[in-house]
């Protein structure tokens, strides 16, 4: 059941003045349970991307096929629900979709509408909280009166409610103190280890070197590549034409004059053994 | 945010509203079976009393009539934007002077009685809009009566939708905003 | 006070009206004219409290011993629009701080506050739009900016009304790093060219490394300000608090625990490399 | 960001464009009421003409004046009908229960389907020719007079220009909001009245939230920026006459005194 796109375009505002290619003829396929970096620069179609694993857009032409669903331009919009739950969207600044009187009630929120009871809904509600690290002291409260970097993990937990087999999230560490970015990315972590697919738009490489076990590259609606992020960071000058930033170990790797490295070291852990084989390597 | 109605944040809300309301004519819109008219349920007037229940008289009003009006003055009714806004003023007035009646006590009971005289005076104020419309454009009075009479069904489904959403809706704005002043202030 | 000094905090105190708890206690620090001075600190610590006090937006809690002085002008009730005049924010959401409907409009916006005549206020327009690179924008909506280019729009409105203090909170934590490098480039330009003090708030370890002097913020205490190198190799105490240390410092830690020993006066990225070249070398 | 457009308003350069927003509010306002004048065949004829000139002016194609009138086709038609049926006078050439087809219901009838159209024509040339911050601006100026009885105009002004500058924001921030909800579960066009109604608060609430945050921050930007209240203040855009507010002024002008000449006392 993996995920796969086939010539996929999209266009916004298709016939009018204002047309806008969004996705233009994307195409790959995903494995299952693996942790999956989305990245490009600004106004590269990431979003534009993310909004088609849920059905929030759907191709102009091509076909989609996840989570058993086959989706071209001609899906309505009926029978998407079962779709919504098994692909989990968490959108920028998510704390902005908050609503509810209270913490507990705005995660049910998802579960709710899936189908469930009240009772269960609870119930995965409140194991969800805990576990993205929100105290059961203020499930009752608002969730206004909460902090930014609460509200971040309410939000997130309103979606990851549903348990759904993919997740998807948009920076969802933006605007966070490095600690909270950190306990943040060790969530989704564990829940692709728990045996779900992660997918993670981001701009931060040090992120992608360290989690990511599959790349998309997007650059003007077009996935430029598609690979495991050795490879996608392998060459300077293709990341320097298409403005992507290096990793900041493989950056500092490539300043060490003399050092031979295997492979290209992409995280700290990796740098430190690659420096270790230079220096002790000659004894 | 009540208590100032002049400060800069209160008018900056305001104009946020306004905008609010705009975009619920044009975004939030429920398509109905129509013979005339704008055959579609639109929450700018559910919006537009709740702007004048919680900003108050004044700027809930303001509101409105830059919301209401404006959508109609740069959406091709423009001619008849001035009577969108007359409406509003109609509108805010009435509510305004039965809330001050109940001394402004927001209970339920109030806001939902509230909510169903914002939809009743819409339906008689959108029944004189569609006469002067009819005198406007050169119709006999009699005519003018008929016509605003046949377009009178959809204005009802209107008016209920505003009934309907307005008690929902006040209370949990005043909810949020309790707790984010509580915040913020 | 100093003379070279442009900000003054003397035992600060300030809790928020309808709480009870002080947001900062005792808070004292100096700022020296024409430097960079980084504030960092976890969420909720106290920073935008602090950039607040400093142009009269909040006044500190009533206490005989407290002053805050901006360029020899003490902050209070009758000086804040003295102050203002002088002190510039720009602030995290770049959407938040655009006032007017048009790049030109937003720019003049300050000016217009000061009833600076219009012929005056279109050529100051002109020239400070061109000072941020952004002229040919002058007639552009915000809705058609990208996040980065309002950043430089804020910016220039600020500097239209010649400030000599320029606070940045947060200014590029909603920005993707493109953005957020080119605020940065034409800070440091302008600081140069201009005189200008900058203070700037961030989460950003690049940001803050870029300062002359760093001050950090524990809820609500200043416990220390230094230079960024010494500041930045005080690791346990950063961690302790929920701060990142920059990439050097996290290597330099890393190498040490694998038994990469190095020594103490090694500090910045190129000592780092230098050191490590001439271990191999001598390999 | 999507690239939405407030209002009809269409880009161009024509000496329609060139008038004050001011000007062509004005304008406006008096043709609509100009066309009251016009009471037989040619003062119909001439007003006809006077508008489509103006139309002509525009130097914008057909279709976008058809597609201002497509909106409001059948109220136009239903309004003449109706004048059609219940009309009575002159002579009767068809006539049932409480329907009758006579010589002036016809000609009314026609009357009405000619000044519905162009009332709507000739609002549409000012709104597609100018800019919904222009025509803000030259509100404002319109209501200047009102400061007399203590109208807070400048307030009001304020208002409007914050209105018109987060429309765009506030619309993209709906649509997030609602894609957001939409993830969760939720479903906006589905069910009968109370749920959809229902359905907007988990629309509604975040972007009253969004809102009032918006206004905490915008406050403190505009006043660390200096500003007090619209006192003291200069202005950076204004608004300048031109040569072609008079030429339009002749054209009106023209227009009346032809439609006071050629209509029957
Ligand atoms: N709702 C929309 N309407 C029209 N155009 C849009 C819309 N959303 C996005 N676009 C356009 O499509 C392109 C891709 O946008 P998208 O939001 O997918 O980029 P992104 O990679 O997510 O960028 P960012 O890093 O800024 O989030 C951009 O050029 C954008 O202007
Ligand atoms: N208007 C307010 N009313 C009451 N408490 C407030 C207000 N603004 C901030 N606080 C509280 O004061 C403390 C310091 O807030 P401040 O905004 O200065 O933090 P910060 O360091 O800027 O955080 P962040 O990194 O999240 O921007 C926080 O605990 C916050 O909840
Ligand atoms: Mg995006
Ligand atoms: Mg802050």
């Amino acid at each position: 059941m993996s995920i796969k796109f086939e010539n996929v375009n999209y266009v916004y505002f298709p016939g009018t003045t204002m047309e806008k290619k969004g996705l233009d003829n994307v195409s790959f396929e995903l494995l299952d349970n693996s942790f999956i970096a989305l990245i490009g620069h600004t106004g590269s179609g990431k979003s534009t991307l993310m909004q088609h694993f849920n059905a929030l857009l759907k191709p102009s032409s091509g076909t989609i096929d996840i989570a058993g669903y086959h989706i071209t331009s001609q899906t309505g919009n009926k029978n998407l629900k079962k779709l919504r739950k098994e692909v989990g969207l968490v959108f920028q600044f998510p704390e902005s979709q908050l609503f509810e009187n209270t913490v507990l009630d705005d995660v049910k929120f998802g579960p709710k509408n899936f189908g469930m009871s009240d009772k269960e809904a609870e119930a995965k509600a409140k194991k969800w909280l805990e576990q993205v690290g929100v105290s059961t002291g203020v499930i009752s409260k608002s969730p206004f009166e909460l902090s930014g970097g609460q509200m971040r993990r309410v939000a997130i937990a309103g979606v990851m409610v549903n348990e759904p087999q993919i997740l998807c999230l948009d920076e969802p560490g933006a605007g966070l103190d490095p600690r909270a970015r950190e306990e943040m990315m060790q969530i989704f972590v564990n829940y692709q280890k728990a045996g779900h697919t992660v997918i993670l738009v981001t701009h931060n490489m040090d992120d992608v070197a360290k989690y990511a076990d599959d790349v998309l590259v997007m650059e003007h609606g077009k996935l430029i590549k598609h690979d495991k992020p050795q490879k996608v960071f392998e060459n300077e000058e293709w990341l320097k034409k298409h403005y992507l930033d290096e990793p900041t170990s493989s950056l500092f790797a490539s300043s060490l004059k003399g050092f031979r490295f295997k492979e290209n070291p992409l995280t700290i852990k990796e740098l430190v053994d690659g420096i270790k084989e230079n220096v002790q390597g000659g004894v | 945010m009540k208590t100032d109605k002049n400060s800069l944040q209160a008018l900056i809300f305001t104009g946020l509203f306004a905008a609010i309301i705009y975009i619920g004519i044009w975004v939030l819109r429920i398509p109905v079976p129509a013979m005339v008219g704008r055959p579609f349920i639109h929450f700018g007037n559910t919006l537009t009393a709740v702007a004048i229940l919680y900003l108050g008289y004044r700027n809930g009003m303001i509101a409105g009539i830059i919301g209401l009006g404006g959508f109609d003055l740069l959406n091709g009714y423009a001619a008849t934007s001035w009577l969108t806004m007359l409406e509003v003023v109609v509108v805010a007035t009435v509510l305004s002077l039965i809330f001050k009646g109940m001394n402004y006590q927001d209970s339920k009971k109030n806001i939902i009685i509230l909510g169903i005289v914002a939809g009743v005076t819409k339906i008689f104020t959108t029944y004189c809009v569609s006469i002067v419309e009819a005198l406007m454009v050169g119709t006999s009075l009699q005519v003018a009566y008929i016509g605003a009479f046949v377009s009178l069904p959809a204005t009802v489904i209107n008016s209920i939708s505003t009934a309907i959403c307005t008690p929902i809706l006040y209370f949990a704005l005043k909810d949020a905003t309790r707790v984010i002043m509580k915040k913020a202030k | 006070m100093h003379k070279d000094d442009a900000v003054e905090f003397q035992h600060v105190k300030f809790t928020y009206p309808d709480t009870k708890k002080a947001v900062l206690k005792d808070v004292n620090f100096t700022v020296k004219k024409g430097s960079w001075t980084s504030l960092i600190g976890h969420n909720g610590s106290g920073k935008s409290t602090i950039s607040k006090l400093i142009n009269g937006l909040l006044l500190p809690d009533e206490n005989s011993n407290s002053k805050i002085t901006v360029l020899g002008t003490p902050v209070t009730a009758e000086n804040i629009w003295n102050i203002r005049e002088k002190v510039g924010i720009v602030f995290q959401n770049p959407d938040n701080q655009f006032v007017g409907a048009t790049v030109g409009d937003d720019v003049a916006f300050g000016l217009e506050n000061r009833g600076v005549p219009r012929e005056e206020m279109i050529k100051t327009v002109r020239n400070v739009l061109s000072e941020v690179g952004m002229l040919e924008y002058i007639d552009s909506e915000p809705a058609n900016l990208s996040g980065g280019q309002k950043q430089r729009i804020a910016i220039a409105g600020i500097l239209a009304v010649e400030p000599k203090i320029i606070i940045l909170d947060e200014s590029t934590s909603m920005l993707d790093p493109s953005g957020r490098k080119q605020v940065l480039k034409i800070i440091s330009e302008l600081m140069q060219k201009k005189d200008l003090t900058v203070i700037s708030i961030t989460h950003d370890i690049d940001e803050a490394s870029m300062a002359d002097s760093v001050i950090v913020l524990n809820d609500g205490e200043i416990i220390d300000q230094d230079p960024p190198e010494k500041i930045f190799n005080k690791t346990s105490m950063l961690k302790q608090i929920g701060l990142d240390i920059p990439f050097t410092n996290k290597l330099i830690l890393e190498l040490n625990k694998n038994g990469i020993r190095v020594p103490q006066n090694v500090k910045t990225k190129d000592e780092l490399k230098q050191y490590l070249c001439q271990l191999n070398l001598k390999m | 960001m999507s690239k939405i457009i407030i209002g009809r308003y269409i880009p161009g350069d024509s000496l329609v464009y060139k008038m004050d927003p001011r000007g062509k509010l004005l304008i406006t306002i008096l043709f609509i009421l100009a066309i009251f004048l016009a009471n037989n065949p040619i003062t119909y004829a001439i007003i006809t003409l006077f508008c489509f000139l103006a139309i002509i002016a525009t130097g914008l194609k057909a279709r976008v004046f058809l597609n201002g009138v497509k909106p409001l086709i059948g109220l136009i038609f239903f309004t003449s009908l109706l004048q059609l049926f219940f009309m009575t006078g002159g002579k009767v050439f068809w006539h049932w229960w409480i329907f009758s087809i006579s010589s002036y219901g016809i000609v009314n009838a026609i009357y009405i389907f000619v000044r519905f159209t162009l009332i709507i024509l000739i609002s549409t040339v000012m709104t597609v020719t100018t800019m919904p911050l222009e025509i803000a601006d030259a509100m404002e100026w319109l209501l200047k007079p009102l400061k007399v009885v203590k109208v807070p105009v400048d307030k009001i002004a304020l208002v409007i220009s914050i209105a018109l500058r987060f429309v765009p924001t506030l619309f993209d921030e709906t649509l997030k909001i609602m894609n957001a909800q939409r993830s969760r579960g939720a479903d906006f066009n589905d069910g009968g009245l109370i749920k959809r109604a229902k359905a907007i608060a988990p629309i509604l609430i975040p972007l009253f939230i969004h809102s009032l945050e918006t206004a905490i921050d915008l406050s403190t930007a505009m006043e660390s920026r200096g500003y007090r209240g619209s006192e003291g203040r200069t202005k950076y855009r204004v608004l300048n006459w031109s040569k072609y507010d008079l030429i339009s002024l002749a054209y009106f002008v023209l227009l009346v005194g032809l439609l006071l000449i050629f209509r029957t006392h």
